[in-house]
C-alpha cells in the first residue's frame, strides 16, 4: 500500500456508501463517531455555558436583575441537565475515547462499531427528549438536575421528558462503556500486555466499569419517578408511604460514581500529555494504574457524603465520611506522580502543556476543597451552599473542562491534520484561566459565609463577592470565545500538521495525521513500554 | 483472535439433572414457608434462591466452562451489589 | 492489499452480552434495594400483603421458567451437536413455556385489577402505607420482569427464524448463546422475585 | 468569619475548619511552588535532555502513607466536631415546634405563641422539633453552624445553645421550588431576662402582626404577602401555579370535585374552603395536591381579612 494512497483515504476524506452528512451520521468508523460527538457536545456546551452566564448575570445584584425566579429555576435546572448528562458524562470517553482508544491499543476499530454508532443516535435521541421538556405544555422543569423527591412529584412543570431524557442518555453511556471494555479485552495489539497499555485507555477502562455498574441504578430510579408521577405507585413520596431519603441514596449511588466517570478520563488525558511535553516517562506508571482502579472501586461506596444533613443514621455518616477520606488518597497519589513526572524533564511550553498544568492547579483546589466536604462537621456548615457549587465546578469544569481543552489542543493535529494557531490558543487560555478563578474562587468564601445554593435572590452581605464572581463569568466567556473561534478557524485554515508534532511516544503518533480509515495498514506489534521515548522521532 | 476457547458441549443429562435439582429446591422453599420460622424464613428463602441462581449461573449460563475472567467479573458485580446494599443498610438499620 | 474482513469475535460478543447482563442485574438491583429497605421498615404490612398473592400460581410460574431455562440451554447443546431439529424443538418448547408464563401472569394481574387492586386505585390507598409500598413494588418488579420476558421471547423468535435459515449453525451459534444468557437472566430474577413476593409471608 | 463561637456547635465545627483549611493551604501552596519551580528549572531551554526516570517506590510509599495519616486526622476532627449535632437534646431544653412549608417558616412555642421568626434565649438549650408539610426543606443558621434537612412525613430534631444575643440569618438550603430563595427568616437571640419578658407578653407577635394598615382589604393583602401566597397566586390575572385572585369573587368557577366537573359561584365560603381545604375542589386546568391547608396558620379574623382582599380585586 503506497503512502500517497494512504493520504487519500484519510478518515476525513473517505467516501463510503453515503454522501454528504449521511457519510457521517451513518458511519461506523470510530473516528467519525468521535467527531459527531464532538460537534454535538460542543453545541450543547455553548448552550450550557450561556445558561451559566445568564445565572451569573442574574446574581450580579440582589433581587431581580434580568429574569424571574421561575425562569432562574428553570435555567439552573437546564444548565445542570445539559452540563452533566449531555456534556461531562459522555464528554471525554465519547469524543477522545472513541477517537483514540482503538488507535492507542493498536486496533482498527472498537469491538462493536455498529453499537458505537447506535450509542450516538441514542445520545441524540435522549438529548432531544430532554430538551423537549423546555418547549412542552407546562413550562421548563424546575427541580434542579438532582430531581429530588418529593418536589419532583409536586412540581407541575414538564418533569417527564427531562427524566426520560436522562434515562435514555444512560443507555448511551452504558453502550459506550460496554463497547470499550470488550475492545480493551479483545483488541489490544499483539504484545500489548495490560501493563504496556497507555494510561488514557486504562482510565477509560476504569470509567467504563463505573458506567456499566452505576448507570443502571440511576436508570431504574428515574423510571421509578416516572412510575410514581404517572401511575401513582408509591416509591418515594411520603404521602404514599415512601421515603424521600431513599431516593437520595439511589440517586447518589449513581451520581457520586458519575463524578469519577467524569474525572477518571480527565486524569488519563493529563497522564498522556505530561510525559510527552516533559519528554520522559510518567512517574510511577503502576501506581497510577492501581490508583485509577482504586478510585473506580472506592468511589462506589462514598455516595453518602452528599447526604450528611439528610437525616442518615450516625453510623452511616461515620462510615461514609471515613470512606470519603480514603478515596482522597489515590487522587493525591496521582497529583504527586504528575508533579514528579516534570522533575528533570525537558519541558516544551506548548498550549496543551499549559492546559495540563492549569488542570493540576485547579484540580488541587477542587480536590483539597473536597476534604472540607468529606469531613462531617465542616460538611454540615457548607452543604448546599455556594461552597459546594464552587468545589463541584473546580472538579467538573476545572477538571473535566481543562482536560477536555488540553486533549483538544493536544490531539487537534491528529484529528484534523492541521495545527491550531498557538498565539491565539495561549491568549484564550490565559483569559479563560483568569476568568475561571475570578468566577469560582469567591464562591468558596460565599459558601463559608453561608450563602445557600440555587438562590435566585440573596441578602445584601453576599453582594460584593457575587459581583466579582459575575464579572469573572463574563471574562471566562470571552476566553471561551477566543479558544473556540481559534480552533474552528484552524481546523479549516491551519497549517498542515506532521504525524508526530509533539514527539509523543504512544501509538497514535506513529500513524499519519489525520489517520487513515482503518488506522493501521498492519496491526503493530508492541514490545516497548507505553512511555518509552528512546526511539521517538519528532515530525 | 481465537474464537475456539469454548467448544465444550454440555450433555443433555447434565441439564436435566440440574433442572430436577432446581425444581426440588423450589418445592423445598415453598414447604419451608409453611413452617413458621419467623425471621429465619426470610434468610432461608434467600439462601435457597441464591443457591438456585448459582446453579443457573454455573451450569445453564456455562460459567463452569468459561474462562477465569468472566467468573471473576460475575463475582465482582455481585460483590459490588451486595456491598452497596450493606452500605445502604448502615443508614437504615442504625436509625 | 488487505480486504475489509468481516470482524468476528465470538468471545468478545459473549463478554459484551455478559456486561449487558450485569447492567440488567443492577437495574433490578435498584428495585431490590428499595424492596429491602421498605420491607425492613414495614415488616408486618409486607407480611400481610404477601399473603394476598397466590403461592400456587407463583410456584407454577417458577417451575415453568426453570424448565424453559433448561430447554434453551439444551438447544445450545443441540446446535453444537449439529442437530437442527432438536435445536428448533427445544427453542420452540422454551417459547411456548414463556407464553404459558405470560398467560398465567395475565390472569394473576387481571384478578388483582378485578379486585380493584392496581397502582393508584382507591382500594389500595385505603390499605396501610406498607401495603401500598408492597403492591407498588409488586406491580413494578413483576411488570418490569414481564417486559423482559416479552423482549426475551421476541429475541428467541428471531433466533428460531435464523436457525431455520441456517444463519445459526454448528460453527456459528454465539447469537443463540447470547439469547440463552438473556433468558437465564430473566429466570434468575424470577428466582428471587418468587420468594420475596409470594413466599415470605 | 471563620471562628464565631456563637453557638455550642460552632466550636467543634470551627476547629475542624481550621485544621482542614491549614492542611489545604499548606499542600496547595507547597505543591504549586514545587510545580512552578519544576517548570522553570526543567524547561527545554534550561534542560535540553530529559532524564528517563520511571519512578521511585520509596517515594510512592511515603506519599501514600503520609496523606493517609493526615486524612485520618482530618476525619477525626470532623467526626468529633459533628458529634454534638447528632446527640439527643438535654431534658431542660426549651422546645419549639418548627414547621416548614413551601416558602414559609413557622415557630410555635409551648404557650401557644406562633411567629415566623425564631426568638430564643441566650445560654439555654433550644430544641427544634421540625416538620415539613410538603417537600424537603433544610434549616440553616450559618452563624450557629446548624443545618438539618426536614423531610416531610417524619419529625426531626435539632438542638443548640446560642451564646450571644443578636439577630442572625436563617435560610432554607434545600431547594424547595419557586420561592426557595425567599424562604428566609431570622433568629433573634435575646438575653435570658429579655426573653422571659418577651415570652410572658401574650399580646405582641402572637400572630403575624397586622396593625398599621387601615382598610380590611389592605390588611388582607399584607397577610397574603407575608404567608407567601403570591408565589403561586397572582393578583393581576397571570396564571402561575394556582389561579389568580383577580376577578374571582362572585363569578362562576368550573371546578373538579370528587372527579366530577361542577360549576360553583365563588362566594365567601368558596374562598374559605379554598384556603382551609384546598384539595376539596380544584379549579379546572390546575393540579391537585400542590397546596396544603392553612388551617393552623390563620385565625378566623385573618381569614376574613383575606376574603376582603380578594373581594377588592374585582
Amino acid at each position: 500500500m503506497s503512502n500517497s494512497h494512504n493520504q487519500e483515504s484519510s478518515y476525513l476524506d473517505y467516501k463510503g456508501r453515503f454522501k454528504g452528512i449521511f457519510a457521517w451520521i451513518f458511519s461506523t468508523d470510530h473516528k467519525r463517531i468521535a467527531l459527531l460527538y464532538l460537534y454535538s457536545i460542543a453545541t450543547f456546551f455553548i448552550v450550557g455555558a450561556l445558561l451559566g452566564l445568564a445565572m451569573k448575570l442574574e446574581l450580579i445584584a440582589p433581587g431581580k436583575t434580568i429574569m424571574e425566579a421561575k425562569t432562574y429555576n428553570g435555567v439552573f435546572t437546564l444548565h445542570g441537565i445539559t452540563m452533566i448528562f449531555l456534556i461531562v458524562i459522555p464528554g471525554l470517553p465519547a469524543v477522545f475515547g472513541n477517537f483514540l482508544l482503538p488507535i492507542m491499543i493498536g486496533a482498527k476499530d472498537v469491538s462493536f462499531p455498529r453499537l458505537n454508532l447506535l450509542s450516538w443516535w441514542v445520545y441524540i435521541f435522549g438529548a432531544a427528549v430532554a430538551i423537549s421538556s423546555q418547549f412542552l405544555g407546562n413550562g421548563p422543569p424546575d427541580t434542579g438536575w438532582t430531581f429530588y423527591a418529593p418536589y419532583s412529584f409536586r412540581t407541575t412543570t414538564n418533569m417527564l421528558p427531562a427524566v426520560l431524557g436522562a434515562f435514555i442518555l444512560g443507555f448511551s453511556s452504558i453502550l459506550t462503556g460496554l463497547n470499550f471494555i470488550v475492545t480493551i479485552h479483545r483488541m489490544r495489539a499483539p504484545g500489548m500486555s495490560w501493563l504496556k497499555m497507555p494510561l488514557f485507555p486504562w482510565a477509560l477502562y476504569g470509567t467504563a466499569w463505573i458506567q456499566l455498574l452505576a448507570t443502571p441504578i440511576v436508570g431504574i430510579t428515574l423510571l421509578m419517578i416516572v412510575a410514581e408521577r404517572t401511575l401513582h405507585i408509591g416509591f418515594f413520596d411520603p404521602t404514599l408511604g415512601g421515603d424521600p431519603v431513599l431516593y437520595q441514596h439511589l440517586f447518589w449511588i449513581y451520581s457520586h460514581p458519575a463524578v469519577y466517570i467524569m474525572i477518571l478520563p480527565a486524569m488519563g488525558v493529563i497522564s498522556e500529555i505530561l510525559p510527552t511535553f516533559a519528554r520522559k516517562p510518567i512517574f510511577g506508571y503502576k501506581a497510577i494504574v492501581v490508583s485509577t482502579l482504586l478510585i473506580a472501586f472506592i468511589g462506589y461506596f462514598v455516595w453518602g457524603h452528599h447526604m450528611f444533613t439528610a437525616g442518615m443514621s450516625g453510623t452511616a455518616q461515620f462510615a461514609f465520611s471515613f470512606l470519603t477520606f480514603l478515596v482522597a488518597i489515590p487522587s493525591a497519589i496521582k497529583v504527586f506522580n504528575w508533579i514528579a513526572t516534570l522533575y528533570k524533564g525537558s519541558i516544551q511550553l506548548k498550549t496543551p502543556f499549559y492546559w495540563a498544568v492549569s488542570f493540576l492547579f485547579v484540580f488541587m483546589i477542587g480536590g483539597l476543597s473536597g476534604l472540607v466536604l468529606g469531613s462531617l462537621a465542616t460538611n454540615v456548615h457548607v452543604h448546599d451552599t455556594a461552597f459546594v457549587v464552587a468545589h463541584f465546578h473546580f472538579i467538573v469544569f476545572g477538571g473535566v473542562g481543562y482536560a477536555f481543552f488540553a486533549a483538544l489542543h493536544y490531539w487537534f493535529p491528529k484529528i484534523y491534520g492541521k495545527m491550531y494557531d498557538e498565539g491565539w490558543a495561549n491568549t484564550g487560555w490565559v483569559i479563560f484561566f483568569m476568568g475561571f478563578l475570578i468566577l469560582y474562587l469567591p464562591m468558596f468564601v460565599l459558601g463559608i459565609m453561608g450563602m445557600p445554593r440555587r438562590y435566585f435572590d440573596y441578602v445584601d452581605e453576599f453582594s460584593r463577592l457575587n459581583i466579582v464572581s459575575s464579572l469573572g463569568a463574563i471574562l471566562m466567556i470571552f476566553g471561551l470565545i477566543v479558544i473556540i473561534l481559534n480552533l474552528v478557524r484552524s481546523a479549516r485554515y491551519g497549517k498542515t500538521a506532521m504525524a508526530n508534532p509533539w514527539g509523543g511516544p504512544t501509538l497514535e503518533w506513529q500513524i499519519s495525521s489525520p489517520p487513515a480509515l482503518e488506522n493501521f495498514n498492519e496491526i503493530p506489534v508492541v514490545s516497548k513500554d507505553p512511555y518509552d521515548f528512546s526511539n521517538v522521532k519528532l515530525g | 483472535m481465537d474464537n475456539k476457547d469454548n467448544t465444550h458441549i454440555v450433555k443433555y443429562r447434565t441439564y436435566l439433572f440440574v433442572l430436577i435439582t432446581l425444581i426440588v429446591f423450589t418445592f423445598i422453599s415453598v414447604a419451608i414457608t409453611g413452617i413458621q420460622l419467623g425471621k429465619l424464613a426470610v434468610v432461608g428463602a434467600l439462601v435457597l434462591a441464591s443457591f438456585k441462581s448459582s446453579l443457573v449461573l454455573w451450569y445453564f449460563m456455562h460459567l463452569k466452562y468459561e474462562n477465569q475472567f468472566l467468573r471473576l467479573m460475575v463475582g465482582l458485580v455481585l460483590f459490588v451489589f451486595i456491598a452497596v446494599l450493606i452500605v445502604t443498610f448502615f443508614d437504615y438499620s442504625f436509625q | 492489499m488487505s480486504t475489509v474482513a468481516v470482524h468476528r469475535d465470538d468471545v468478545g460478543s459473549k463478554i459484551g452480552m455478559w456486561l449487558f447482563i450485569f447492567t440488567e442485574l443492577l437495574l433490578f438491583g435498584g428495585l431490590f434495594i428499595v424492596y429491602a429497605v421498605y420491607r425492613y421498615k414495614n415488616p408486618v404490612a409486607f407480611h400481610l400483603a404477601g399473603e394476598e398473592l397466590d403461592v400456587t400460581v407463583g410456584t407454577l410460574n417458577t417451575v415453568i421458567l426453570l424448565i424453559s431455562s433448561a430447554t434453551v440451554a439444551m438447544s445450545i447443546s443441540a446446535v453444537q451437536y449439529g442437530n437442527k431439529r432438536a435445536t428448533l424443538s427445544y427453542l420452540l418448547i422454551t417459547i411456548l413455556l414463556a407464553l404459558f408464563f405470560m398467560i398465567n401472569k395475565y390472569f394473576e394481574w387481571s384478578g388483582k385489577f378485578g379486585h380493584g387492586m392496581y397502582p393508584g386505585s382507591e382500594k389500595l390507598t385505603e390499605l396501610g402505607q406498607g401495603e401500598v409500598l408492597f403492591f407498588g413494588l409488586y406491580f413494578a418488579m413483576t411488570g418490569l420482569h414481564a417486559l423482559h420476558i416479552i423482549i426475551g421471547v421476541t429475541i428467541l423468535l428471531i433466533m428460531l427464524v435464523r436457525i431455520m435459515n441456517n444463519k445459526i449453525n454448528k460453527t456459528y451459534f454465539v447469537q443463540l448463546e447470547n439469547s440463552g444468557l438473556y433468558w437465564h437472566l430473566v429466570d434468575i430474577i424470577w428466582i428471587f422475585l418468587f420468594p420475596l413476593f409470594y413466599l415470605i409471608s | 468569619m471563620i471562628t464565631s463561637n456563637l453557638s455550642n456547635l460552632a466550636r467543634g465545627v470551627d476547629t475542624a475548619f481550621i485544621v482542614i483549611l491549614s492542611v489545604i493551604f499548606f499542600f496547595l501552596i507547597g505543591l504549586t511552588v514545587v510545580l512552578i519551580i519544576f517548570i522553570l528549572r526543567y524547561r527545554e531551554s534550561k534542560n535540553p535532555v530529559a532524564s528517563q526516570i520511571h519512578g521511585n517506590n520509596k517515594l510512592e510509599i511515603i506519599w501514600t502513607v503520609i496523606p493517609l495519616l493526615i486524612v485520618m486526622a482530618m476525619f477525626y476532627f470532623g467526626w468529633t466536631g459533628w458529634k454534638p449535632m447528632d446527640s439527643a437534646p438535654p431534658d431542660d431544653a426549651f422546645e419549639i415546634e418548627t414547621t416548614a412549608r413551601m416558602w414559609k417558616w413557622s415557630f410555635k412555642y409551648p404557650n401557644g405563641k406562633r411567629l415566623d421568626t425564631l426568638v430564643i434565649p441566650a445560654g439555654k438549650p433550644v430544641s427544634l422539633n421540625m416538620n415539613s408539610l410538603d417537600v424537603i426543606h433544610s434549616i440553616y443558621i450559618p452563624a450557629f453552624r446548624l443545618k438539618k434537612d426536614i423531610n416531610p412525613g417524619s419529625e426531626r430534631n435539632a438542638w443548640f445553645i446560642a451564646n450571644t444575643p443578636g439577630i442572625y440569618d436563617l435560610f432554607c438550603t434545600e431547594y424547595c421550588g419557586l420561592e426557595h430563595s425567599s424562604m428566609i427568616s431570622s433568629v433573634k437571640v435575646l438575653s435570658a431576662d429579655e426573653f422571659e419578658s418577651w415570652y410572658a407578653d401574650s399580646v405582641s407577635e402572637t400572630h403575624i402582626a397586622v396593625k398599621t394598615e387601615v382598610s380590611a382589604s389592605s390588611r388582607g393583602k399584607q397577610i397574603v404577602q407575608q404567608l407567601g401566597c403570591n408565589a403561586c397566586h397572582s393578583a393581576d390575572g397571570t396564571k402561575i401555579v394556582g389561579p389568580s385572585y383577580l376577578g374571582v369573587f362572585g363569578h362562576e368557577v368550573t371546578v373538579i370535585r370528587d372527579g366530577k366537573t361542577v360549576t360553583v359561584t365563588a362566594d365567601e365560603d368558596y374562598i374559605r374552603r379554598s384556603i382551609l381545604d384546598p384539595n376539596f375542589e380544584i379549579v379546572e386546568g390546575y393540579n391537585k395536591g400542590l397546596m396544603l391547608s392553612y388551617e393552623d396558620l390563620l385565625s378566623d379574623e385573618e381569614l376574613d381579612l383575606i376574603v376582603e382582599y380578594i373581594k377588592s380585586l374585582n
